[in-house]
């Protein structure tokens, strides 16, 4: 492997010293002179005909500055599927009916918080409650009462994916089995609310709105669809993030409302939303059912394969259709699967919306499968590990039309773990087991429902003076470290210090387009072009470097530890600091610039790269109470070159710990459409006693399609927490698990399951 | 009815007048401006919001104003020398013990809490004084491990410091 | 050259009545849904069978109804 | 983010006197009482309780503190937070197992500013030091203007939320007497994720006679099951007078699993917290007669 | 959330029917009722007062009868708020009497209750709780009415 000078370096972070001091801003501690607080009303059913609204006593209140409702909005839909406009179903205020508890109706601002909230109080709101539905079996009966016109059946969006002949390869199987899932809907839980601050310029009719957002762009876009400005009247600026999860990508209420409610005050608007709206309002991992259907050879060589889904979408689609489909796709990474059916739906009901939660479609769909073919390997009697290295895809392998994987070490990376396992837990206790699960996750998604005209990712880099850089991207720094992944490339393309680096991230009127942080396609696609814009700033240097040394035109010039010099003469060459004042003064002061693009072309349908891995967890079952220990983590992954050690680490490791909440205890059980537990006293996250060490180890391949050959670190390691936990009670006590939670009572019940089966299966052999 | 409220934060005395319903993270955030110490659910469980309060870790949120009455604050503002960094703030940066940030002032305070009161703690202490934070993004133990060196360095700088003391 | 076949509501073009069904059934409009209805056929109906059951119900049925009303088209 | 949008009077007091001619002012007011408020305060961001008065005693030192002597035994001033409780070297030394149950509680913030009294005051039916408390027979004094009562640990709560203090009142200490030769306590609770409310807890004292072999005395007391702790009393009767063995103790937690009355909930089923009460009364109660025996 | 119960009252069948739609004997007898009339004849107005702990409720709610069929069946649905604006409340009712020798009737009930707000956010288990208590109270309110009616009635 080529040796970098920062890349694979362990790299602190560099918005550190912001962050430990408490000087990062987050839009949530941000103010404006003369600014009001702005809070939503919200419905209390979950469908129901607005028959009128009476804001006249909240007017009154003193402090009170505007009120809305639906019809003082522009009235413009938004979404992010743009490309099906149909798909545009967001609105600022609902109009004439609302489709979930906590659809907004009204929005106030005040001189206070306080004030304003008092506000809503005094807004009458008399509703027509109507028929609801909240699962996806009953939304597609024929009389379901219909959540969106023109939806019949609340079909919101379906997807196909087929390859191979199906029915061939399962006729050809000498095992088939079918399994039922149900998956429990889990929410991202950002430490940071969904917030926004907008300010509405009169005089130039601008408007720069603040928002905790994974994508200024896509706040961009769907402000205009929403308030009916053009784009680039628009500014939308992303300060610190307090986490994202895939829970920030689509346009909220908050932003569209703060920007109304400042285009009619002609002040500051900020609404910060409480920890229960959070909750109940915004976007949550999908519940689901699922169907699979598998076929192997007695070698357990799997021959087909079979999904059918159905997801609870809720009220809205955000990027619920594009989760539908990478479900349909991550189920079959990382194995062979020479024929494969999926079909998924997604329905509309009148609960608040699922979507992109990390992991993307990947977490429910890898439980399934993965439990399933522990089953499969038992029955077959092989080995778990095993069954998973003699399906796993080797470099090269396509799945026809859909994805191709081009870096891959996901072979490796099993082997390492066989002999891992054996040196690190050599003899397992009573009531212990080991889970497994191989994993795979794209690197950033080649998608265009959002309709961009523009390159997906793009930085601009611009050299002063002294040497300092500039680099100015769309990109978003969420917390997983972008910003200092971005630096990192900067510096070692130009071969200087990530000191030398300012950046000015997350700004829609500094740089040209990025989609933003979703699908950890941040280091691939941002950083493709980061390298892109230095390289060409580079090339500049480079120039006049040969120029200046008149060296003969065959030897390669190279720009590292802020020198450029002769590749293979390395003390013949010029300081990178004198060579940038020479070139600028003789480009007649003009800073040295670059602009560097990227967009993913003829790589499939999915993603130019993945990462890969294997995860094996050893847990302990206590059969009296049914409480779960996961003891012991180990994971051994391909992300490719990696850029930062430390930040693949930690991305790593925090994946883990959300998939695991996701397999033991994170859940949203609801009646009727209400949220029973929208506060963190009652939804159950891990804490630093929950959690075990985690051991990573890695298998470094060269992605061709990535920065440096890097590819994803970030989502993979979230999927196969939970079916790990549950690989590791069945193979501890053969309880089987249809739905992901394992709290206490389903585990007790499992195992009681289990040991009755075991004993009938027990008499019958005698 | 406003009262008046003595309060010492970060070293400075201030002499407010506050509601009595008002907490004390309101007093830290809104009146002083103290936009460090962070806010990330309603419902006193997620400790984002821990200060320091007369050598306790309390969650601010959860204190009336007035019940610090007369007691010394200390925010995650008053933890750095000037510019020089507190060493758990540089074994923080250093172990990457943050990602998005937003709980890490609350984290840090905790920490300090614990330092003070106990110098060298195991993993386990580490874990009992932290649990009431929810991290949504390390998984907790690169914290854990950032504590640790944090409390080396705190022992060499003090051995140092001794070291001078003798010499 | 061979045949293909048009989707009645659109450009598309598919070499195979299955995949122009796949195709049909792939879109959320109003248009594509209401022909279906002239047909016989009830969108949802088709999609329900298709993900209900495993196997490919619900596009041979749309197939078979397209086999009879899609324009060949030779390309 | 949620903030108390309801205004209220605000009345601090430096002594219990003071205290309680506050509280006899206020008897027929809609008041609450705050020490550490850890719990009051979010119910009043939530509006669920919007009192016009509050009575702060945080600042009553006077009831800060930890005492014991063998003849008294141990009194728990009604202003003693959490930590102290947990970090009290008399505590350690002669009621260890209330600091075990103290590493459980919440956080350790929330331990720094709030009160043990607090805590049972507000009733919560998964309070914590409700069961070792009930376990080892503790006395909790409830004062009013000029008049002091002594109720049972075990009576202390009535209900949901709800106990023995009436309006104008207020609970000032907590007493426990000495253990008795031979004595042994544990206390457990089971939540699914560490700190976090019981589903289920148990505290189990055994008191053996000279020869460390007969039970002469057995106090279950079970949190989280019923609407406020509960005392199993049946499953005590069964112990006393008796050798405890591993079958005995099955039995004892067998019948104070049916003395239970849990509500089910989205974390558990009643069924489950009955069954799991039991379980931890039986692995509790082990260790418990372990302790009796080493005394 | 669903909330079941099941008790005997010693009372012929018609006797109890007419009490159970009666808002006078309801409104004695749902504990914490202070105003309960009828519409019409199918629509019910109260305003019911409950308390748990420091917890102060005050919900006034309408009942619709949807489904009657005398003496047997009740069927009714009911909406309804808060006061102070702590959550909104809504609940489907069934009640089945079934005379199990005369003078014996056993009354079923469901009640399929949502709540909704501020109320629902904290107060779940233990309106589930309560809502035994309250459904105990009713009981023994109702069956002492009854014996008292039939003392009067004597």
């Amino acid at each position: 492997m080529k040796e970098y000078s920062i890349i694979g370096k362990p790299t602190p972070n560099v918005d550190g010293p912001a962050k430990v001091t408490g000087e990062a801003a987050y839009t949530i501690d941000m103010t404006l002179p003369n600014m009001l607080y702005g809070k939503l009303l919200r419905s209390p059913y979950p469908h129901a005909n607005i028959l009128s609204i009476d804001t006249s006593k909240a007017e009154e209140l003193p402090g009170v500055k505007a009120i809305i409702t639906g019809k003082d909005t522009p009235g413009g839909k938004w979404g992010l599927w743009r490309r099906f406009r149909e798909l545009s179903d967001q609105q600022a205020l609902a109009t004439d009916k609302v489709r979930f508890i906590g659809d907004p109706v009204a929005a106030v601002a005040a001189t206070t918080e306080e004030i304003a909230e008092k506000a809503l109080d005094l807004i009458e709101v008399e509703y027509e409650p109507l028929p609801a539905v909240f699962d996806p079996i009953e939304a597609i009966k024929d009389d379901a009462p219909m959540v969106h016109e023109d939806f019949p059946s609340n079909i919101n969006a379906t997807r196909h994916i087929e390859w191979g002949d199906v029915d061939k390869g399962f006729a050809e199987a000498d095992y088939v089995r079918e399994d039922r899932f149900v998956l429990e809907a889990a929410h991202p839980c950002a430490m940071e609310v969904h917030n926004s601050l907008a300010s509405y310029d009169k005089g130039t009719g601008r408007l720069t709105v603040w928002t905790s957002t994974g994508s200024p762009y896509f706040v961009q876009q769907n402000l205009a669809e929403a308030l009916k400005l053009r784009e680039g009247d628009i500014r939308v600026i992303k300060p610190h993030v307090g986490g994202h999860y895939g829970g920030k990508n689509s346009t909220m209420p908050d932003a569209v409302n703060a920007a109304i409610l400042s285009m009619k005050t002609g002040r500051p608007v900020k609404i910060v939303y409480n920890r229960d709206e959070e909750f109940t309002t915004t976007e949550h991992r999908t519940a689901q059912n699922m169907a699979l259907k598998i076929g192997l050879k007695k070698d357990g060589t799997i021959v087909a394969f079979e999904v059918k889904t159905m997801t609870n979408g809720g009220a809205y689609t955000g990027l619920g259709a594009t989760t539908l489909y990478l479900t349909g796709t991550f189920i079959t990474m990382p194995y062979k699967i020479p024929n494969y059916r999926y079909d998924g739906v997604r329905t509309y009901t009148n609960i608040v919306w699922g979507t992109s939660i990390r992991g993307f479609g990947a977490v429910p769909a890898k439980y399934c499968s993965e439990t399933q073919l522990d089953r499969a390997a038992k029955d077959l009697g092989i080995d778990p590990l095993e069954i998973r290295r003699k399906n796993a895809v080797i470099p090269g392998y396509e799945a026809p039309g859909q994805y191709k994987f081009e870096s891959c070490g996901i072979q490796p990376c099993i082997e390492k773990m066989a002999v891992r396992v054996k040196e690190k837990w050599p003899k397992l206790e009573k009531d212990e087991g080991i889970g497994y699960c191989a994993f795979a996750y794209m690197s950033g998604g080649i998608f265009n429902w959002i309709d961009t005209p523009y390159a997906y990712s793009s930085a601009h880099v611009k050299v002063n003076w002294d040497g300092t850089v500039d680099l100015y991207s769309q990109a978003a720094d969420v917390g997983q470290g972008h910003n200092t992944v971005a630096a990192m490339i900067c510096a070692e393309e130009l071969g200087i210090g990530i000191e030398d680096i300012r950046l000015h991230m997350g700004d829609t009127a500094h740089a040209y387009t990025d989609l933003g942080a979703w699908g950890s396609r941040e280091t691939l696609m941002n950083g493709n072009a980061i390298k892109d814009a230095a390289a060409q700033v580079k090339q500049k240097l480079i120039d006049i470097a040969r120029l200046k040394l008149g060296e003969n035109i065959a030897y390669d010039l190279v720009a590292k530890n802020k020198r450029i010099f002769l590749e293979l003469r390395p003390e013949r060459g010029l300081s990178y600091y004198d060579l940038v004042k020479d070139a600028i003064r003789a480009n007649d002061g003009v800073p040295l610039t670059g602009t560097g693009h990227y967009t993913p072309h003829n790589k499939g349908m999915i993603s130019p790269a993945y990462g890969m891995g294997i995860m094996a967890m050893k847990a302990k079952v206590d059969r009296e109470t049914g409480h779960v220990t996961v003891q012991d983590v180990l994971v051994v992954h391909d992300s490719g070159q990696i850029i930062n050690p430390l930040g693949a680490r930690g991305q790593v490791e925090g994946s883990i710990h959300m998939g695991l909440g996701y397999g033991l205890c994170e859940e949203m059980p609801m009646d009727q459409g209400m949220l029973l537990n929208p506060e963190f006293v009652d939804y159950k996250i891990l804490r630093t006693r929950d959690m075990p060490e985690i051991e990573i180890l890695d298998v470094p391949t060269y992605e061709p399609n990535g920065p440096f050959g890097a590819k994803e670190a970030a989502e993979a390691t979230i999927a196969p927490a939970a079916p790990c936990v549950a690989n590791a009670v069945y193979q501890a006590t053969g309880a089987e698990f249809y739905s992901n939670v394992l709290k206490p009572e389903k585990v007790l019940k499992a195992i009681r399951e289990a040991e009755k089966k075991q004993k009938a299966s027990k008499a019958t052999g005698k | 009815m406003k009262q008046q409220l003595k309060i010492v934060v970060n070293g400075e005395p201030y002499d407010l007048f506050v509601e009595p319903k008002t907490l004390l993270v309101q007093v830290i955030r809104e009146m002083l401006g103290l936009k460090g110490t962070h806010q990330a659910c309603d419902s006193s469980s997620c400790a984002a919001c821990t200060v320091i309060l007369d050598g306790m870790a309390v969650k601010s949120c959860s204190v009336l104003a007035l019940q610090a009455n007369g007691k010394e604050v200390l925010t995650i503002e008053g933890l750095a020398d000037g510019t020089k960094l507190h060493p758990i703030q540089q074994a923080f940066i250093d172990n990457w013990a943050f990602q998005c940030g937003f709980c890490t002032s609350g984290q840090i305070m905790a920490a300090k809490a614990l330092l003070d009161e106990n110098p060298n703690p195991t993993r386990e202490e580490i874990q009992e004084q932290m649990d009431g934070h929810i991290c949504r993004c390390t998984g907790y133990n690169m914290i854990n491990e950032a504590i640790r060196d944090a409390a080396k360095r705190l022992q060499s700088e003090k051995s140092a410091q001794s070291g001078k003391g003798a010499a | 050259m061979a045949k293909h076949y048009r989707c009645p509501m659109c450009r598309k073009i598919c070499a195979e009545h299955l995949d122009l069904a796949r195709h049909y059934l792939g879109q959320t409009d109003k248009k594509h849904k209401e022909w279906l209805k002239t047909q016989g056929l009830s969108y949802a109906a088709l999609i329900k069978a298709q993900v209900t059951e495993f196997g490919n119900k619900g596009y041979q049925a749309l197939a078979d109804v397209l086999k009879k009303t899609a324009a060949e088209v030779e390309i | 983010m949620k903030t108390i949008v309801t205004d209220f009077e605000y009345l601090p007091a430096k002594t219990v006197e003071e205290a309680l001619e506050l509280l006899a002012q206020h008897k027929d007011d809609d008041y609450k009482i705050i020490a550490g408020g850890q719990s009051l305060n979010t119910a009043m961001k939530h509006r669920l309780i919007t009192p016009e008065y509050i009575i702060d005693i945080k600042g009553l030192s006077d009831l800060d503190y930890i005492t014991f002597d063998e003849k008294s035994g141990l009194r728990i001033g009604a202003l003693t937070t959490h930590r102290s409780l947990e970090k009290s070297p008399i505590i350690r030394d002669k009621y260890p197992v209330l600091a075990e149950m103290e590493e459980n509680v919440a956080s350790v913030e929330t331990r720094n500013w709030g009160t043990v009294v607090g805590d049972l005051c507000n009733a919560d039916p998964a309070v914590d030091p409700g069961p070792p408390l009930i376990a080892l027979d503790a006395k909790v004094t409830i004062a009013g203007k000029g008049e002091e009562r002594v109720v049972d640990a075990e009576e202390f709560a009535v209900d949901f939320f709800e106990t023995l203090v009436q309006p104008g009142e207020m609970v000032t200490e907590i007493q426990i007497p000495a253990l008795p030769p031979h004595s042994g306590v544990c206390f457990t609770k089971y939540s699914q994720i560490h700190g976090d409310y019981a589903l289920a807890s148990a505290a189990v004292l055994i008191t053996l006679d000279e020869s460390k072999k007969k039970c002469v005395n057995a106090r279950i007391g079970l949190g989280g099951v019923g609407n406020a702790p509960v005392r199993a009393k049946k499953a005590e009767e069964l112990l006393k007078g008796k050798e405890i063995t591993e079958d005995l103790l099955a039995q004892a937690a067998g019948v104070a699993s049916e003395e239970t009355s849990p509500i089910s909930g989205i974390e558990a089923s009643a069924e489950y917290k009955k069954d799991l009460a039991g379980t931890l009364v039986k692995r509790v109660g082990k260790e418990a007669l372990a302790r009796a025996q080493k005394a | 959330m669903l909330i079941e119960g099941q008790f005997t009252l010693q009372a012929p069948i018609q006797k109890v029917w007419d009490s159970l739609l009666d808002p006078k004997t309801l409104g004695t007898c749902v504990p914490g009722t202070e105003k309960m009339e009828a519409i019409d004849k199918e629509t019910y107005e109260s305003i019911v007062a409950q308390r748990v702990g420091p917890f102060k409720v005050k919900l006034k709610f309408t009942t619709k009868l949807t489904e009657v069929r005398p003496p047997n069946y009740i069927k009714a649905v009911g909406r309804g708020a808060d006061v102070t604006k702590l959550g909104n409340f809504s609940s489907e009712i069934e009640v089945k009497l079934n005379e199990t020798s005369p003078n014996n009737v056993e009354v079923s009930y469901t009640a399929n209750v949502s709540l909704v707000g501020r109320l629902a956010t904290f107060g779940e288990r233990i309106m589930r709780a309560k809502a035994k208590d309250v459904g105990d109270q009713f009981t023994s309110n109702l069956q002492e009415k009854l014996k008292a009616s039939q003392t009067a009635g004597a």
